[in-house]
């Protein structure tokens, strides 16, 4: 689904994404491990076109998206919570799920799964996203780019700020996501076993390289909670 | 240098453009007719053109770049007082010579100023004699109103100790006042309505400044005051003011000058065609209707005048032009031959009143028969007994 | 029915009287005393005029159009008019062998045009229409006299319309206060109540007043009747004074108030919800201004019949003509400052310099002459002389409509979700997928087309100028920010507010100073609501 | 194994040197104007009855809580509990509708202004990362020194080389020597948390009060911050807001959940986590 | 153990910035009066009046640029309200010129023409010491710190922020020029004060004064910028920049912005004016439209221009704009608005730092070593030197 090739990436003068090759394929949970400051979430951001690519190529499908505007990847299909939730903090709740569907035609409705998934959400409909309590915020973030049926669906540490009843609803979603089959998964995650459990697939990042990759199932066998923890 | 350099300092940008960008044109119009005739002592004339850009230290500052930099011999040039009084050092310091074409308020000479405006005595006072005459309508409360500045204060200052002396009681004039770019005249117009209705005849004397006439008139048309019933005389608004009017409720209205376009004179019909035609050739904006007013007329004979005193002073060194600047006479558009005061700097002007017409120009309805001197200090200013000249 | 009769006759007459006119170059002399007070000065001549007026003959009538269009003249002491190359006396009609040159016509001035309107008054008090009738019977009580008592009561007696009858009996009430007769003035003080002209107001406090001391005092009135009458009329007169005055004075602030609105409601858009700083504002308020004088210019070349309603037609016309010119400015300049606001201070300044110097170069520095159409001339009056313009009365119902527009686009549509969205959090409304390049383009748009129907509606108030923009771009940014920044409804009470405080503090201050109280109003208001009247409340309000 | 006990040893350091009395005259700063804080009664913090509501929608609701002097307190509870807001009261951010909020005996929250409260000794750490993005970490960290904060004081101040030293300590203590002259706004998420931390360290507030302190770092990250905060307590009362709950086990000291703003449960971690309401409406099954 | 006052004091600027500056005072105090009064006219390096007090307001311009500055740059408040402060310092002065005048006015009375014209029988009681050029210098320098310190007091209490406080400046200053439009106010309304005469005694259009009041222009200016320097490189410029990004974390950790934006907001005030004390001498006018909104706009236009939280950008910005205007006003008479319009976009879009920001890209196209180095070795990344950094540079926006 996702094809990234050789992907080098810098802010000023620094180098922060070293030649990244990577697949995500459909149907599948990749997940994306790495300490702080490695380059994760700047491996996203170039992703959704947030910083332009220094070199390299993104392919969505068939489709070369590598220097396309932010509005047209989401067009494509490409769903995206960002680190650090990023909702809009003037409009209400119902407003912030609209924006979700920016892409649909105009008078779609809000799926009503993502009131089964986040019901604080219903409660809150009218409430200003910025006057949400941290976790509410990050529900209203995933909730929103779930709204459209995404193919490509990139979260960035989604379970920053949520309670665990609620973080393992994410995993139950995340993973029936998955399952239907039409849906890639690329995510980023600090909290181990909230990854391990997900994991189809997992690339570990250093220093903006891929220093590890496997399959989820061999994660602990693999190593990679220690390669975390230097 | 086979040339004379002259300076042009008025402002073609800010606020005060609207009014003063006229001004240069007439004065690059008169060079070019007098280079044409052959120049001054044979020598052409070299306009140099500056934009103080409505702000009074960079006249200030122009000044001093045209006189000290330019060596230019003589200065056309400012509108607003205050322009004036920040130029006043910078010509004397450097002995320099500056024509001043705009009516004024009066309270001041200088050696180095030649004032070819009027003086209130040229303006004011004998539009309020006119308004209280039978023919006027024998108004008998007035309403003073102007923009909060020098010009409007002093002059009506003047005006209400001219208006004691006729007997006018205190509560019989009203007077008031709005800041600049005032725009909204509804409650001023209704105070004017009640202070009129309230049984004598009444007149509104305006120092509106430029930019508020357009919504005060229009304020008036709409209101209902019509000049039948309060007549306004205005001393700041002329033909280029009108031009942002739709004068056609307005018909009635007066205002006072020493020049009208529509005074009927073969100098007034020459100069106005020059005007229109060096318009067009020059590519003023909407040329074909272009209009000419006092200010402008005043800046035509101030520049004729300085020839002429040039050509008999034979040189144009600034104190043997003021010496023979005295006593200059000039046949001016407005169809009186003008003579500048020996000993005050000022023309001895006619004065004309006119009624707005519905095409935005003005029918003389009274005028002098004669050109009245000017006196710059008011005799109805207390301290004044006594000034004269320089 | 007799008074119908007389009318009847006497309209058969005039007919009769003016096809006469038309046909026989000769027609009836009038008396030449009536004329020969135009050979004397000036007070003779408005007696001739009003004597003509009452009158009343078809002769006479041709003679006051004569004086009204300034052919009438004196020569070789003769009263003549002019008409063509042809010289007649005045009087009988005859042509007189005088070049029209020499003829010295009557100046038309005020006084003359008064003295014209009341004989044409006088003429109109029996005309058809009651509606000209009692225009007529208005101006006449402006200025009534003994003189004119006969014509009154003449037409009194023959009136049927009630409001006429209101007005002429109150102009005879006017004359019968000076009366002799006690029981005249008190009909007349009585009378005189209904009034709410403050001139009949003095008239009736003058005959309150006391002369001298004590025991000698004694009453203006004697009649201590009267004088109850006239304190009772008084009153009412002051009250329907004070209510009209306040009225007023409500008015003039909420047509402030939409004034301000409208300058101010395009930078609600691209201030308030988008965030540039754009001091190029009351440029395009120009903009839609002199697109409002370009549409004039074309109505009165091309559709002169239609001219009353090119104000009508320039409202798509300056629209566009604004939005164009925002989108040139977001285009090539706003698109590049985005997230940097500061910045945008400074190229919408410079742009503000080129906008203002380029119409003057292409316009010429003057205002321009933008005429107000028929139906937005004139006003309504109130009683006591208050009169609420007609154009203001529009603007205000004007200012209503775009309000409504706009909240509608903001509040009701995708576009304004997106634009605020895109405001809030740009980066984040790309990755759901709003374009925002053209979002931003279109509310950039919209913004500046609102403005330029702000500069429409200025038009038919104010200056239209290269720098009229200067005059409104502070008092708008004042509505924006004392709203608070990006709530329209804040935009609204703002602008209401001022517009009403600044007219109670001007009647009772002065202009200048209540100007400058205003301002401080501002200042001490936002000590209060620091973030405006619609402050934004919430957790994220200070971050 | 060493680099732990490193860490320890440093942590433990800094909170001995938290105890010096290095500035000049705290006290005669005027700042606290309502005078010192005074533990006599060994509590640092009482809450009371405190309601809190938005537009009708109580945030916190007669929220009673105590925290002892030298204590670690962690505080659990679902999105929107009204963690946040309780700090906000304590901070001086938001004003309680009612009750009553006392740092100390004597020290009365609701009637400080946010400096005042500073400046008496507590310190915040905000749920989303904020710090001074265009300051240099460095920076960062000499502003939030504890230090007279007052205008004329600090028109003229300069480090003196022990305090150079204890930033460059903290600067390693929190990963970011090698950082120290970037722009903080060109951190990663986790280092902005961590410089967050650092931030506290520096201000030597007698009450932390942390708001979910770990979100977006390791595991392994988390650990240490676990210790380092462990090593905290005692000089120092701590209050961590988190939904790690491996985090919450290591800290160990006494938990409290809070629901729909009010103390819905109170205990160690063990028997909170046992409490079927609390699986309920926050752990889940 | 702790660098000493005038250590740092010397260190808060770059060596070359000191140089800079020495050689800036000479020129202004030495070389410039050598310039105009001892070479004759006809010198190549004859500096004309004209010249002088040109330059000389241009200094003056420059002081407010810094002032501007300090307080937007680097404390984020955007003043839209700086020309009242100038102004008032211009008015201060201006009644002591006014009072030199003496009996040389055209009534010949002791008051001021103005008060004879309006029929004042004696100077109003705000007048009184005008007569004293101490006194006038120091309410050229109270008037507008105090002015600005009640301002600032409410609106930073109040915790006005932003734009709100931008326009509230703005509110004050338009309310202020009305004020002294005035007649009745006292200061010669529209007219304001002109036709000075005299400071001290000495002759105000002598070649002498000229060069004096240039000399202290850039004096006043040099201490400007080394005041401000060592402002904003002390931990109180840091205070305040962190007051300007992050307000409320700041009270979080104990420091009252308040005094600190106070503090910054009244110093920038009394600089203002005594800009304005000594720039009205040398341009021989203070009138209320010193005071008009636009006025204070351009101030910022001035800063942004230069580039907004350098000192020196406000300098350059200062001086680019103020004599691109004197030039083009002279050479484009009808087109000037369109040069400098255009120069205002151009800046904002091809150099979003303003000229410094300029000037500072291309030392670090023409030095790698020396600039760009340091910059490098920062932004390496994690546990890592920067061996590939130099080769990476420039390659994203
Ligand atoms: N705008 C920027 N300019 C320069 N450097 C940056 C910028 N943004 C991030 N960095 C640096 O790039 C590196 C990678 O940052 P990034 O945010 O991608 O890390 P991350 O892997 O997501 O970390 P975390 O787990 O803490 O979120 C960090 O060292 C960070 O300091
Ligand atoms: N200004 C406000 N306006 C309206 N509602 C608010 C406001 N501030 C907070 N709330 C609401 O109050 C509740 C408590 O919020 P708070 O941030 O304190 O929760 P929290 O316990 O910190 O949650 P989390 O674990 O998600 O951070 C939430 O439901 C939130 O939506
Ligand atoms: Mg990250
Ligand atoms: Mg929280």
């Amino acid at each position: 689904m996702l094809k990234v090739d050789n992907l080098n990436q810098y802010y000023g003068g620094s180098h922060i994404l070293r030649g990244l090759s990577f697949e995500v394929p459909v149907g599948k949970v990749t997940t994306l491990l790495g300490r702080n400051g490695v380059g994760k979430t700047t491996l996203l951001k170039t992703l959704m076109g947030l910083v332009p690519a220094a070199s390299g190529t993104i392919h969505f499908g068939a489709q070369d998206i590598t220097r396309a505007p932010s509005y047209n990847r989401v067009r494509a299909g490409i769903g995206y919570v960002p680190q650090g939730r990023e909702i809009f903090p003037r409009l209400s709740v119902e407003e912030n799920l609209l924006m979700g569907l920016a892409t649909q035609p105009r008078g779609s409705s809000i799926p009503q799964r993502i009131f089964d998934m986040f019901p604080v959400l219903k409660q809150m409909m009218g409430r200003r996203g910025g006057d949400l309590s941290g976790g509410q915020q990050q529900q209203l973030a995933i909730g929103r780019a779930l709204a459209f049926g995404p193919k490509l669906l990139i979260l960035d540490e989604p379970t920053e700020g949520i309670q665990p009843s609620i973080i393992k609803d994410i995993e139950r979603a995340i993973r029936s996501l998955a399952a239907t089959g039409e849906m890639a998964i690329l995510l980023v995650e600090q909290y181990y076993d909230f990854a391990r459990a997900l994991s189809d697939q997992y690339l570990v990042m250093e220093r903006g390289e891929i220093v590890m990759r496997g399959e989820g199932a061999n994660m602990d066998a693999d190593g990679v909670r220690e390669a975390l923890a230097v | 240098a086979d040339t004379i350099k002259v300076g042009i300092l008025h402002s073609l940008s800010g606020t005060m453009a609207i009014s003063e960008t006229a001004l240069k044109n007439v004065a690059l119009m008169t060079i070019e007719e007098i280079n044409a005739k052959g120049g001054v002592m044979g020598k052409k004339l070299e306009p140099v053109v500056v934009d103080p850009a409505s702000n009074w230290p960079l006249f200030a500052e122009k000044a001093r770049q045209l006189v000290a930099q330019d060596k230019v011999a003589a200065v056309f040039g400012c509108w607003t007082s205050v322009s004036r009084k920040s130029v006043n050092p910078v010509f004397k310091e450097l002995n320099g010579l500056l024509f001043y074409p705009v009516q004024y308020e009066g309270e001041e000479l200088e050696k180095n100023v030649f004032y070819t405006g009027a003086a209130p005595n040229q303006q004011a006072i004998p539009a309020v004699e006119y308004l209280m005459s039978a023919e006027g309508g024998s108004a008998k409360r007035f309403v003073l109103l102007g923009t909060d500045y020098v010009y409007p204060r002093t002059t009506n200052k003047i005006l209400r100790a001219f208006l004691k002396s006729k007997g006018v009681a205190d509560a019989d004039i009203m007077e008031d006042y709005t800041p600049f770019g005032h725009s909204d005249y509804q409650t001023i117009i209704a105070n004017i309505k009640k202070f009129a209705s309230e049984g004598k005849k009444t007149a509104v004397i305006s120092t509106i400044n430029g930019d508020s006439n357009v919504p005060f008139y229009k304020e008036l048309g709409n209101a209902g005051l019509k000049a039948t019933d309060v007549p306004v005389v205005a001393f700041s608004v002329g033909e280029e003011e009108l031009r942002g009017v739709d004068t056609k409720p307005l018909v009635g209205h007066l205002a006072a000058w020493n020049y009208f376009m529509t005074v009927k004179n073969p100098e007034n019909t020459a100069f106005i065609k020059k005007y229109k035609d060096w318009a067009k050739k020059n590519g003023v904006p909407n040329a074909d209707t272009v209009v000419t007013n006092d200010p402008m007329e005043a800046t035509y004979v101030g520049i004729y005048m300085w020839k002429q005193a040039v050509e008999k002073a034979k040189s144009t060194d600034t104190d043997k032009v003021i010496a023979a600047l005295g006593g200059q006479t000039f046949k001016a558009p407005s169809g009186f031959t003008l003579t500048m005061d020996k000993t005050n700097h000022h023309l001895h002007k006619p004065v004309f009143i006119g009624e707005v017409r519905a095409d935005g120009q003005f029918d003389v309805v009274w005028k002098t028969k004669e050109p009245i001197r000017a006196q710059p200090w008011s005799p109805f200013i207390p301290g004044n007994e006594g000034k004269q000249g320089l | 029915m007799e008074p119908a009769m007389n009318r009847l006759l006497l309209r058969l007459a005039l007919l009769f009287a003016s096809l006469a006119c038309l046909a026989l170059p000769a027609r009836a002399a009038l008396d030449p005393a009536l004329v020969a007070g135009f050979a004397g000065d000036f007070n003779s001549r408005v007696a001739a005029i009003e004597a003509l007026g009452v009158e009343g003959s078809a002769e006479a009538r041709a003679l006051l159009d004569a004086v009204e269009a300034g052919n009438l003249g004196v020569a070789a002491d003769k009263v003549v008019v002019i008409d063509g190359d042809a010289v007649k006396d005045a009087a009988s009609g005859e042509a007189l062998q005088i070049p029209a040159d020499e003829v010295e016509t009557i100046t038309v001035n005020n006084r003359i045009r008064r003295a014209l309107a009341t004989a044409h008054a006088a003429l109109a008090l029996s005309a058809e229409s009651a509606a000209d009738r009692l225009a007529a019977a208005n101006t006449l009580t402006e200025n009534t006299s003994e003189s004119l008592l006969p014509l009154f009561e003449r037409t009194l007696a023959g009136e049927k319309d009630e409001a006429v009858r209101g007005v002429l009996s109150r102009a005879v009430a006017r004359v019968n206060l000076g009366s002799a007769d006690a029981a005249k003035r008190l009909k007349a003080a009585e009378a005189l109540g209904e009034s709410s002209d403050p001139a009949v107001k003095n008239m009736l406090a003058a005959l309150l007043e006391k002369r001298g001391e004590g025991k000698d005092a004694s009453w203006a009135e004697p009649d201590a009747e009267v004088r109850a009458a006239a304190e009772a009329s008084i009153k009412a007169i002051d009250r329907r004074i004070a209510t009209a005055q306040a009225v007023g004075t409500v008015f003039s602030g909420l047509s402030l108030g939409s004034i301000l609105l409208l300058a101010a409601l395009g930078l609600a858009i691209t201030y308030g919800v988008m965030g540039i700083i754009n001091m190029a504002h009351g440029e395009l308020l120009m903009v839609g201004a002199y697109a409002t004088f370009l549409v004039q210019g074309l109505f009165r070349s091309y559709l002169p019949a239609y001219l009353d309603w090119y104000v009508v037609a320039a409202i798509p016309v300056a629209f566009f003509a604004a939005a164009l010119v925002g989108v040139a400015m977001e285009r090539l300049v706003l698109r590049h400052l985005y997230g940097r606001p500061l910045e945008s201070l400074l190229a919408t300044w410079g742009l503000s310099l080129v906008l203002i110097q380029a119409a003057r170069v292409v316009f010429g520095p003057q205002n321009l002459e933008l005429a107000n159409p028929g139906w937005m001339s004139g006003g309504m009056e109130l009683a006591a002389g208050v009169v609420l313009p007609y154009n203001r009365i529009v603007i205000i119902g004007f200012a209503v409509f775009v309000l409504v527009l706009i909240w509608l686009m903001m509040q009701k549509t995708r576009l304004g979700m997106f634009v605020r969205a895109v405001t809030q959090n740009r980066p984040m409304a790309g990755c759901v997928g709003v374009p925002t390049a053209r979002v931003d383009t279109l509310a950039f748009a919209i913004g500046s087309g609102v403005a330029g129907l702000g500069g429409l509606a200025l038009s038919q108030i104010a200056n239209v100028g290269p720098a009229m923009g200067q005059g409104y771009i502070v008092d708008a940014f004042m509505v924006v920010v004392l709203g608070g920044v990006g709530q329209l409804a804040g935009a609204v009470w703002a602008a209401l507010g001022l517009g009403i405080v600044a007219k109670f503090l001007e009647g009772w201050a002065g202009a200048v100073i209540a100007k400058i109280l205003v301002l401080v109003f501002i200042i001490v208001f936002i000590q209060k609501r620091p973030q405006g009247i619609f402050a934004l409340k919430g957790r994220f309000a200070d971050s | 194994m060493t680099e732990t006990t490193e860490l320890e040893r440093r942590a433990r350091a800094f909170a001995e040197a938290g105890g010096r009395e290095n500035w000049e005259g705290a006290a005669a700063t005027g700042h606290v104007a309502t005078g010192e804080l005074d533990l006599s009664h060994n509590v640092i913090l009482y809450l009371d009855d405190i309601t809190v509501s938005f537009d009708g929608f109580r945030a916190l609701n007669k929220l009673s809580l105590t925290i002892d002097a030298g204590e670690l307190r962690c505080i659990i509870g679902p999105n929107g509990a009204g963690k946040t807001t309780m700090m906000d009261v304590i901070t001086g951010k938001t004003r309680p509708d009612e009750g009553k909020a006392f740092f100390g005996q004597t020290l009365d929250l609701t009637r400080m202004t946010e400096p005042e409260i500073a400046h008496a000794g507590i310190g915040r750490k905000f749920q989303k990362p904020t710090i001074f993005e265009n300051h240099s970490a460095f920076e960062n960290l000499e502003l939030a020194m504890k230090a007279d904060k007052r205008v004329r004081r600090t028109l003229f101040a300069s480090l003196f080389d022990d305090e150079r030293d204890r930033i460059a300590d903290v600067l390693k203590q929190i990963r970011l020597d090698k950082f120290a002259d970037r722009s903080a706004g060109l951190l990663s998420h986790g280092q902005k948390q961590w410089l967050e931390i650092g931030m506290l360290l520096m201000q030597e507030p007698k009450l932390l009060l942390l708001d979910e302190p770990v979100a977006g770092m390791t595991d392994d990250e988390t650990e240490r911050t676990a210790e380092l905060f462990v090593s905290l307590a005692g000089k120092h009362s701590l209050m961590v807001v988190e939904h790690d709950m491996a985090f919450v086990e290591a800290l160990g000291g006494k938990v409290t959940v809070l629901c729909e703003g009010s103390v819905l449960a109170e205990g160690d971690l063990a028997t909170v986590q046992a409490d079927s309401r609390v699986i309920e409406v926050y752990l889940g099954r | 153990m702790r660098t000493p006052f005038t250590v740092r004091l010397f260190q808060s600027m770059p060596k070359t910035g000191w140089v800079a500056l020495a050689i800036f005072a000479v020129v202004a105090c030495v070389g410039v009066p050598v310039a105009h009064l001892a070479l004759p006219e006809g010198h190549a390096l004859h500096l004309s009046a004209y010249t002088v007090s040109l330059l000389g307001k241009i200094l003056c311009y420059m002081v407010v640029a810094v002032a501007m500055d300090l307080i937007w740059g680097y404390a984020g408040i955007l003043s839209l309200g700086h020309g009242l402060f100038f102004a008032l310092g211009g008015y201060a002065f201006g009644m002591y010129l006014m009072r030199q005048i003496g009996r040389d006015g055209s009534y010949q009375s002791d008051l001021p023409d103005f008060m004879v014209f309006l029929d004042w029988k004696e100077l109003p009681w705000y007048w009184a010491g005008s007569d004293s050029f101490l006194w006038a210098l120091f309410l050229a320098m109270a008037l507008p710190g105090l002015v600005a310190f009640v301002f600032g007091y409410f609106a930073f209490r109040s915790r006005i922020k932003g734009v709100y406080f931008s326009i509230i400046t703005q509110a004050l200053t338009y309310a202020a020029m009305l004020l002294f439009f005035r007649n009745e106010t006292g200061f010669g309304g529209n007219n304001g004060f002109t036709d000075f005469k005299r400071i001290l005694g000495y002759s105000i259009t002598s070649p002498e004064m000229r060069a004096t009041l240039f000399a202290l222009s850039a004096l006043l200016l040099i201490a400007c910028l080394v005041l401000g320097r060592y402002l904003v490189s002390s931990r109180f410029g840091r205070v305040l920049a962190a007051i300007r990004d992050a307000e409320s974390r700041v009270m979080f950790i104990g420091y009252n912005p308040l005094h600190y934006k106070l503090f910054m907001w009244t110093l920038s005030a009394v600089l203002c004016g005594l800009a304005g004390a000594l720039y009205v001498p040398q341009v021989g006018i203070i009138n209320p439209s010193e005071m008009s909104p636009a006025n204070s706009i351009e101030i910022a236009v001035w800063v942004a221009v230069g580039g907004r939280g350098t000192l020196v950008g406000a300098v350059l910005g200062a001086g680019i704009v103020n004599l691109a205007k004197s030039f083009f006003t002279v050479t484009v008479p009808e087109y000037w608005p369109f040069f400098l319009g255009f120069l205002f976009i151009a800046v904002t879009l091809y150099l979003p730092d303003g000229v410094v920001g300029l000037w500072r890209k291309l030392r670090a196209r023409k030095g790698p070593d020396s600039a760009a180095a340091a910059p490098a070795a920062t932004a390496a990344p994690v546990g890592e030197a920067a061996p590939e950094t130099t080769v990476a540079k420039g390659a994203t926006a």
